[in-house]
């Protein structure tokens, strides 16, 4: 159990994915404008990292593996991925039409997006088990979500900065991220993947 | 002139503006010059106690942020409010944070980063989100770790122990253990007293906790800082490391947590602005700080632990709001 | 596009088999390219890690795999084992070191690699460098011990990566024990 | 002939994947902390993106939109996995290096926005320029920022001293908050450079009149 | 300890330059200027013409309006104009101008002698709509809407605000001083009007000869009593008020009578008492005029109408060049553009302020120092709403920052370090809301 | 069986499984989004300055496509070019607009207009305005603190150092923003071929207007009995141009000479009268005619 909570921050905090892998930086530039939505977006990247995460584990180890089709893995995974969000949004948006405001039209920016991919292709690589591969992808999605969210907090607060106007958006946004990372080098050598 | 004629003085300039029409005689520069003041004692100490280096890299720091500060107001047509003390402040908080023996060309890169990157970029003073100081220490650290990591010996310290560098008090720890480092001062009573008094390695302002916590409680007097911070930071930590079974002293008089606590957890621009706020950040602060220094890569971990407190500080403004009239009954 | 759709018959079928299409020719690329590369990438891997282990055992000639032992070695010179070429694995300051250590027979170490690691660029990846590395030649698993102050016998630690120094003292100590307890094994 | 040079042209400057649209952020800091990696990077990203957009303009009037993006995808990934298998076989260090941002390349942004804006209603040759030009556009901006960050961080370029010993590399620069910092730096530079542009035009068209 | 409220300031009183000079009764001016409108509410309409010969407490503009306040001649004399003139609240306002005819003479019937304790409540209601009661404190909100409130709110709570805890006004403290008796007796009419039967008077303890006096002439009337309050800015708002003395908040967005208390000001049921038993209507103020640049500051007991340059040359004129003329206090006053403007209902005291007293400084940014936020009597985060006024986003404050809130009291802006101006924000936030809303 | 073939094998079956899925669930599920609100909106400026009267660009988009009777051209910031596309775009029939530029109808430079008394505080007109209706003697003219300034979503408005706002013609898209932000409604939008323009908003009586600015309308009439087309209107003791007739039938504006406090002066986009920047800009014109 010990393992996995360890496995756990370490994924989420440490080895942070926006922080120091750099993955899902579309995402967590272009959400973090606003608070809520990075809430959403962040519930919507956890569960999908989940789920889908889950289904390319089995599809690894149950069909590709046996079969020695690693060469497949890829597009595998992807087609699988973007089906599925796909499936997952039409129907959200038809049959729980509030979910859907409050998370699911976050959905189709996740269909194609390394931090969903990221994580299935690394479980496949190191060859995780199952229980490995669930808590690094639920770590992974909380560890996205709370940079996510720190990140919106801080640029909602420069919103009424007198940033210079050469730096407003992305430009102050990358040095924000930049000194988020930085501080959170104050966790590192603490837990390790 | 009749008094009759005075009622007559040219009066169709009168100023008009919104009430109310007195203020109080604070300002941003008191302030900021205040705690400049605060924390002179402890800087001259650093001199006294690591010689010239400390003094060439106390000048570099200051005044790099001062001229950094000036160029870039210059160039964006703000007003020139150079005067205010703020980048002094920045400047002289900076080289509190470092090693004496930092080679010049290293305090002077953090103090134009902390100033132009961590201050400018999000709009000069008020608007930035981090401590521009500590994101100065951070960005040496990440740059020269080796060097950031050198600690020359203080000045009773030579001739007591072999070559000119040793480590801090909490690298030792870290790295050797407790008996270790008791042996290292001698006996534990004489440890507690070379770390109150500063005489041990470390950064140039952190080590002498006497001359920190007298300029700290000139602050508090003054109402420039509000005690709940440092108290509280200092207690966390203290309260923490006993529970984890560390010396709670040692852990409170070391590192930089005394300078942090009452000099940079109190950088109003960069923590939550209600005192509920204040206390939560204090404690998230002295929380992280035990976290690194038990469980992380650094011996110390009071500048990373005020950081990612800084980050959190938003977050932490949105959550805790002042409870408003009307609310309480 | 959005003219086209209305060209378009939308019939369940026509769309799925679309995209039935689009795999099989995929699926036809890929699998050709495989049958090219594939055997090319095997023996470029074969090569590659034959030339990892001569580089560090110069005198061997030949490699052997050993039974029971995955990722062992045995580097052979005139058909006599001259050294173990075994996989190395330590905890560093930000994650596994992976390294492939080379043992005499006489259990000594002769040289070391790092395969892949995570430690800080400028300060913990110093390990990979000849400097640290040549510390280590010939010693036994006693003398390696991370030391502060130098000395022949034991290993010095990097400046401000004594955690990286510690983790792959430790590691190669290890893999020396093991090779050690191996050979006292087979001469039993 | 114009034509045909702005529409490579545009990816380089105008629209510049990096800097201007701000997509594949993630490659552009992963693998810039030396020039390298970030030329393999952008290399290959240029291969997939400009194959892929032959693809899809060779195929666009069969792709039935009700499935347009799976089958982009599935094209994107078959082409990113020949590459990846090629390079196994003959490049095997870029390989090692690059494997995770490799299969990544399958996801990136522009790669799928091109096919979607420009492949997709181009015919084949056009598409192609479209795909070097943004390729191009690309990879420089890899390079770019690889540059400054290896020279800083590193005091190398391609592995090779340029300062001399005596420099002493800021470290930050090739990890996570320094490249974070300088790209930030440098979208800002971008922007004031087109600021004072858009001046000089004002000031000339102000002239003119 | 005295009671109090969580947050305010603690300004230099400056209330020794006038605590101890005594009420002086100012001489009939020349000329009065007598502004249609002197109270928050409808403007009246005149009903006097130029050439018209009128007597002093004649009714010179009538109320129109449920929420108004009719209008009395000042003093006898001439009307010699009707036009606009400069107006301390409004600006510019259509004004009655008076010359005396130096008798003073009062309209007939008037003053007349009657017992309040045999009238009715709601003739006496009628008596302070008609003699032109407002709130003297500086609200001008009319009295009689104030004590007539809707049936399902009862009041069981009367609060003579006899804080005076603006700097420098000590108006009230010396009617209390000098005229106690009167003010017992207003407080009982007004009591009697609402029907309630606990009276507080709530005086801060810088003001302890008024405290003594309060006490002594309120011995033997047991529903009355005299609370001592801390001396603290912003003591006498109504909502802090409120809360101190009934321990209850007014809710947000309500008024006092929601909670069921009327509050009213020393200077008012003093105007209420003279009108029930003599029938006067408030024709004349006690105003402070005081201030850095003022000769000899003094209490005046002035007629409505009066300009504020004629109030100054009273106190010997300026010994400089003022900065500012303040109508009011230095924390809730308006400052006037011109000395020209009349004094009003409201008018309850001339600053002129020296450069010295401003203290003014050029705006600076933020620095989040929570000062604001500390000071502020209604626990708002004053500097946020500063913030976002300054980038236009005017319903943000208003959503999710309380901007409504705010009683505009100045706290957060005296003690600001960055010399914010704080409250003016507030207002152009409110200003903007209100423009918004009537858009939609 | 070889790898090559397996390839094929599961790859294929992957295509067919997802492209039945996809192609069933998205006639099960679908909700159609009309396609060409996204296209209409590509091709909108983006400015969300609200000029056509809804919530941004998207609602317009969204409107103009789904209802037939909102009309394609009112999107005044993309002026012609946007409400040609938009009307092809829909199939609706574009009236051309007329361009149409902001002005300021005030000349009160500092030197000019008085004032009243030192205005400290808020630099923002409205903020102004809420005390005694702002520093300037004349409670018409323009306050020159700049909120329409800030409020340009086109950056087309810069303060001029005479304290009057200067509107960039090149980027002034006539969206209105400027005339609904300002508290003295001294800005109007005006059609960018008028000839003459009145740069005065005073409704005070002559005396008045005179004595507080002395650039004013003074409401003299002269200008409206000298006109001989009849263009100007006295309302208010201000004269009221009509732009229209002057464009279309006067050729020597007789007005111009007859104005006693030049209120009226020749309409030129881009100038304020009495600044540096006309200055500046009639030096530019007179060098670039040599």
């Amino acid at each position: 159990m010990e393992e996995y909570l360890k496995l756990f921050v370490a994924s989420a905090i440490t080895n942070n994915m926006v922080l120091t892998q750099f993955l899902g930086l579309c995402i967590f530039f272009g959400v973090s404008k606003n608070l809520n939505a990075s809430i959403g977006m962040g519930m919507a990247v956890t569960s999908v990292m989940t789920i889908s995460t889950l289904l390319a584990w089995a599809v690894y180890n149950y069909v590709l593996h046996p079969l020695g089709l690693e060469v497949l893995m890829l597009i595998t995974f992807v087609v699988l991925i973007a089906g599925l969000v796909q499936l997952l949004e039409m129907v959200i948006k038809k049959h729980a039409p509030a979910l859907y405001n409050m998370w699911g039209i976050y959905l189709v920016l996740i269909a194609t997006n390394c931090v969903v991919i990221a994580v299935p292709i690394t479980n496949a690589e190191s060859h995780n088990g199952f229980m490995t591969s669930f808590v690094l992808a639920i770590g992974s999605g909380v560890g996205f979500a709370l940079a996510l969210i720190l990140m919106a907090s801080l640029r909602e607060k420069l919103q009424y900065a007198d940033v210079p106007k050469s730096l407003e958006g992305l430009g102050i946004s990358f040095i924000l991220a930049g000194m988020l990372a930085l501080s959170f080098f104050g966790f590192s050598g603490m837990i390790t993947l | 002139m009749s008094i009759e004629a005075k009622t007559k003085i040219e009066i169709d300039n009168l100023m008009v503006s919104a009430s109310p029409h007195i203020r109080c005689d604070e300002s941003i520069s008191k302030i900021m010059w205040s705690v400049n003041a605060a924390l002179a004692p402890a800087a001259l100490f650093s001199i006294f106690n690591f010689g010239m280096p400390a003094f060439v890299n106390l000048v570099i720091c200051i005044v790099a942020a001062v001229v950094t500060e000036y160029l870039i107001l210059k160039w964006q047509n703000k007003p020139m409010v150079i005067g205010d003390g703020s980048a002094f402040l920045t400047g002289l908080l900076l080289a509190m944070n470092i090693p004496a023996t930092l080679p010049w060309y290293m305090p002077l890169t953090g103090s134009i980063f902390a100033i132009a990157v961590a201050k400018h970029t999000m709009g000069g003073l008020g608007f930035n989100i981090f401590n521009p100081a500590l994101i100065g220490r951070a960005f040496i650290l990440a740059s020269w770790p080796i060097a950031m990591t050198t600690w020359p010996i203080s000045r009773d310290m030579v001739g007591k122990v072999d070559g000119l560098t040793s480590a801090t008090p909490l690298g030792i720890l870290k790295l050797q253990g407790y008996e270790k480092l008791v042996a290292s001062f001698g006996d534990q009573a004489t440890m507690y007293k070379s770390l109150f008094l500063g005489e041990r390695a470390g950064s140039m302002g952190e080590t002498s906790a006497i001359l920190l916590l007298l300029g700290g409680i000139y602050l508090i007097y003054k109402g420039y800082i509000k005690w709940q911070v440092p108290i509280v930071m200092i207690g966390t930590v203290g309260a923490l490391t006993a529970a984890f079974g560390g010396d709670p002293l040692l852990h409170m008089m070391s590192g930089g947590l005394i300078l942090g606590a009452f000099y940079m957890a109190t950088d109003m621009v960069t923590i939550p602005i209600t005192t509920k706020g204040q206390i939560i950040f204090a404690i998230g602060a002295g929380a992280l700080t035990v976290l690194i220094r038990l469980q992380g890569g650094y011996p110390e971990g009071v500048c990373y632990a005020i950081l990612l407190m800084n980050c959190v500080t938003p977050l932490i403004d949105r959550l805790v709001r002042p409870v408003k009239y009307g609310a309480r009954r | 596009m959005a003219h086209d759709a209305h060209e378009q018959n939308d019939s369940v079928f026509k769309v799925g088999i679309n995209l039935t299409l689009a795999c099989l020719l995929s699926s036809a690329v890929i699998a050709g390219t495989y049958a090219v590369t594939a055997p090319i990438a095997a023996k470029t891997r074969i090569q590659l890690d034959n030339q990892a282990r001569k580089a560090l055992v110069a005198d061997a000639q030949d490699f052997k795999a050993i039974e029971g032992k995955t990722g062992w070695y045995a580097a052979l010179k005139d058909g006599k084992v001259i050294a173990y070429v075994v996989p190395a694995e330590s905890k560093g300051y930000a994650g596994a070191i992976k390294m492939l250590a080379a043992v005499s027979v006489d259990g000594k170490i002769i040289d070391y690699a790092i395969l892949s690691h995570k430690e800080t660029p400028g300060l913990g990846d110093k390990a990979e460098k000849p400097a640290f590395r040549k510390q280590f030649a010939g010693k036994a698993a006693e003398n390696l011990e991370v030391v502060k102050v130098p000395s022949d016998k034991n290993i010095q630690a990097l400046t401000g990566a004594t955690i990286t120094s510690r983790a792959v003292t430790k590691g190669i100590k290890e893999a020396v024990e093991e090779v050690s307890a191996f050979t006292a094994d087979k001469k039993k | 002939m114009k034509n045909l040079w702005d529409i490579f042209y545009k990816g380089l400057f105008d629209q510049n994947p990096i800097f201007r649209l701000a997509l594949s952020l993630c490659p552009a800091l992963a693998v810039t902390s030396n020039v390298y990696n970030a030329l393999a990077m952008g290399l290959s990203v240029m291969f997939v993106i400009t194959a892929n957009n032959v693809v899809v303009s060779i195929f666009r009037k069969w792709v039935n939109p009700k499935v347009r993006v799976p089958v982009y995808i599935t094209s994107i990934a078959t082409i990113v996995t020949v590459l990846i298998l090629t390079l196994q076989a003959y490049l095997p260090d870029i390989y090692k290096e690059l494997y995770l941002y490799l299969n990544l390349i399958v996801v990136f942004a522009i790669i799928l926005a091109r096919a979607e804006v420009f492949a997709a209603k181009n015919p084949v040759f056009l598409s192609f320029l479209d795909g070097l030009g943004m390729g191009a556009g690309f990879a420089g901006a890899m390079v770019f920022i690889a540059i400054v960050r290896e020279l800083l961080g590193n005091g190398t370029l391609m592995g090779i001293q340029v300062f001399g010993a005596s420099y002493d590399p800021a470290l930050i620069m090739i990890l996570p908050p320094g490249g974070f910092i300088i790209i930030g730096l440098m979208i800002a530079s971008f922007n004031l450079i087109g600021q004072h542009q858009d001046k000089l035009k004002a000031a000339k068209q102000g002239s003119d009149a | 300890m005295a009671k109090s409220f969580r947050g305010g300031v603690h300004p230099d009183d400056r209330k020794r330059y006038t605590a101890s000079k005594p009420i002086e009764i100012a001489p009939i001016p020349e000329k009065v200027i007598i502004p249609v409108r002197q109270h928050i509410g409808a403007p009246c309409s005149p009903i006097v013409k130029v050439g018209d010969l009128i007597k002093k407490g004649q009714v010179i503009a009538e109320a129109q309006a449920f929420v108004s306040s009719p209008i009395h001649a000042s003093t006898s004399g001439k009307v010699v104009e009707l036009a606009e003139y400069p107006h301390p609240v409004f600006g510019a306002c259509m004004s009655v101008v008076i010359e005396s005819d130096g008798q003073d003479e009062w309209v007939e019937g008037l003053p007349l002698q009657r017992d309040w304790k045999t009238l009715e409540a709601a003739e006496i209601k009628e008596i302070i709509r008609q003699t032109g009661m407002v709130g003297m404190g500086g609200a001008t909100f009319p009295t009689h809407v104030k004590m007539a409130p809707p049936a399902e709110k009862p009041i069981h709570t009367f609060i003579l605000n006899a804080a005076e805890c603006e700097p420098f006004l000590t108006a009230d403290h010396r009617v209390m001083l000098e005229q106690s008796e009167r003010i017992v007796t207003g407080m009982q009419i007004a009591m009697k009007v609402l029907g309630v039967s606990k009276g507080y008077i709530g005086i801060e303890e810088n003001k302890p000869d008024a405290i003594a006096v309060m006490n002594k002439a309120c011995t033997g009337i047991a529903e009355i009593e005299v609370v001592p309050l801390q001396t603290k800015y912003p003591q006498g708002a109504e909502k802090t008020l409120i809360g101190v003395i009934c321990g209850t908040d007014v809710p947000s967005g309500g008024l006092p009578m929601d909670v069921g208390v009327v509050v009213q000001n020393v200077g008012t049921v003093v105007a209420i008492a003279d009108a029930v038993e003599k029938g006067i209507p408030l024709i004349e103020r006690v105003t402070t005029v005081t201030g850095g640049a003022i000769a000899q500051p003094k209490n005046l007991l002035l007629r409505i109408g009066t300009t504020f340059a004629q109030a100054v040359a009273l106190c010997g004129g300026f010994t400089e060049v003022p900065v500012k003329v303040i109508m009011g206090g230095p924390m809730m006053g308006m400052a006037q553009r011109t000395l020209d403007v009349p004094i009003i209902k409201g008018t309850s005291g001339i600053l002129a302020l020296s450069e010295a007293d401003v203290n003014i400084g050029p705006e600076r940014p933020c620095i989040r120092c929570g000062r604001c936020v500390e000071a502020c009597p209604m626990g708002l985060v004053p500097s946020m709403l500063s913030i976002l006024a300054e980038r236009n986003a005017y319903s943000v404050a208003k959503e999710e920052y309380d901007l409504l809130d705010c009683v505009e009291c100045g706290s957060c802006v005296y003690v600001c370090p960055a010399k914010r101006n704080i409250v003016h924000y507030i207002k152009l936030s409110k200003a903007q809301n209100a423009a918004m809303a009537a858009k939609k | 069986m070889s790898t090559p073939i397996l390839i094929l094998i599961v790859l294929t079956s992957l295509g067919v499984f997802f492209g039945f899925l996809l192609a069933y669930s998205n006639k099960k599920f679908s909700i159609e989004v009309n396609p060409l609100i996204h296209i209409v909106e590509d091709v909108l400026p983006k400015g969300q300055c609200g000029a056509c009267g809804y919530a941004g660009c998207m609602a317009y988009a969204e409107a103009v496509v789904l209802n037939p009777d909102v009309a394609p051209n009112l999107c005044s910031p993309g002026k012609d070019a946007v409400a040609k596309l938009v009307a092809e775009l829909t199939g609706k029939a574009a009236a051309p607009m007329e361009p149409q530029i902001a002005q300021v109808q005030c000349a009160g430079t500092h030197d000019k207009a008085k004032r009243s008394y030192a205005y400290t505080g808020v630099e923002d007109c409205v903020a102004a305005n809420l005390l005694f209706g702002g520093p300037k003697s004349c409670k018409y003219g323009c306050l020159g603190l700049g909120t329409c300034v800030k409020s340009c979503p086109f950056d087309a408005m810069s303060m001029s150092p005479e304290g009057l706002p200067i509107i960039d013609p090149e980027k002034c898209t006539s969206c209105g923003k400027c005339v609904s932000v300002c508290p003295k409604q001294v800005i109007s939008l005006m059609p960018v071929g008028a000839r003459v323009r009145v740069n005065c908003n005073s409704k005070d009586k002559g005396a008045v207007a005179k004595k507080a600015c002395s650039v004013a309308c003074i409401g003299c009439s002269l200008c409206m009995r000298q006109c001989p087309y009849e263009a100007i209107k006295m309302v208010n003791n201000l004269a009221i141009v009509d732009a229209k007739i002057c464009e279309e039938k006067c050729s020597d504006a007789v007005c111009l000479s007859k104005c006693p406090t030049k209120a009226i002066r020749p309409f030129v986009t881009g100038i304020v009268p009495g600044t540096e920047n006309e200055a500046s800009t009639a030096l530019a014109c007179a060098s670039c005619a040599k």
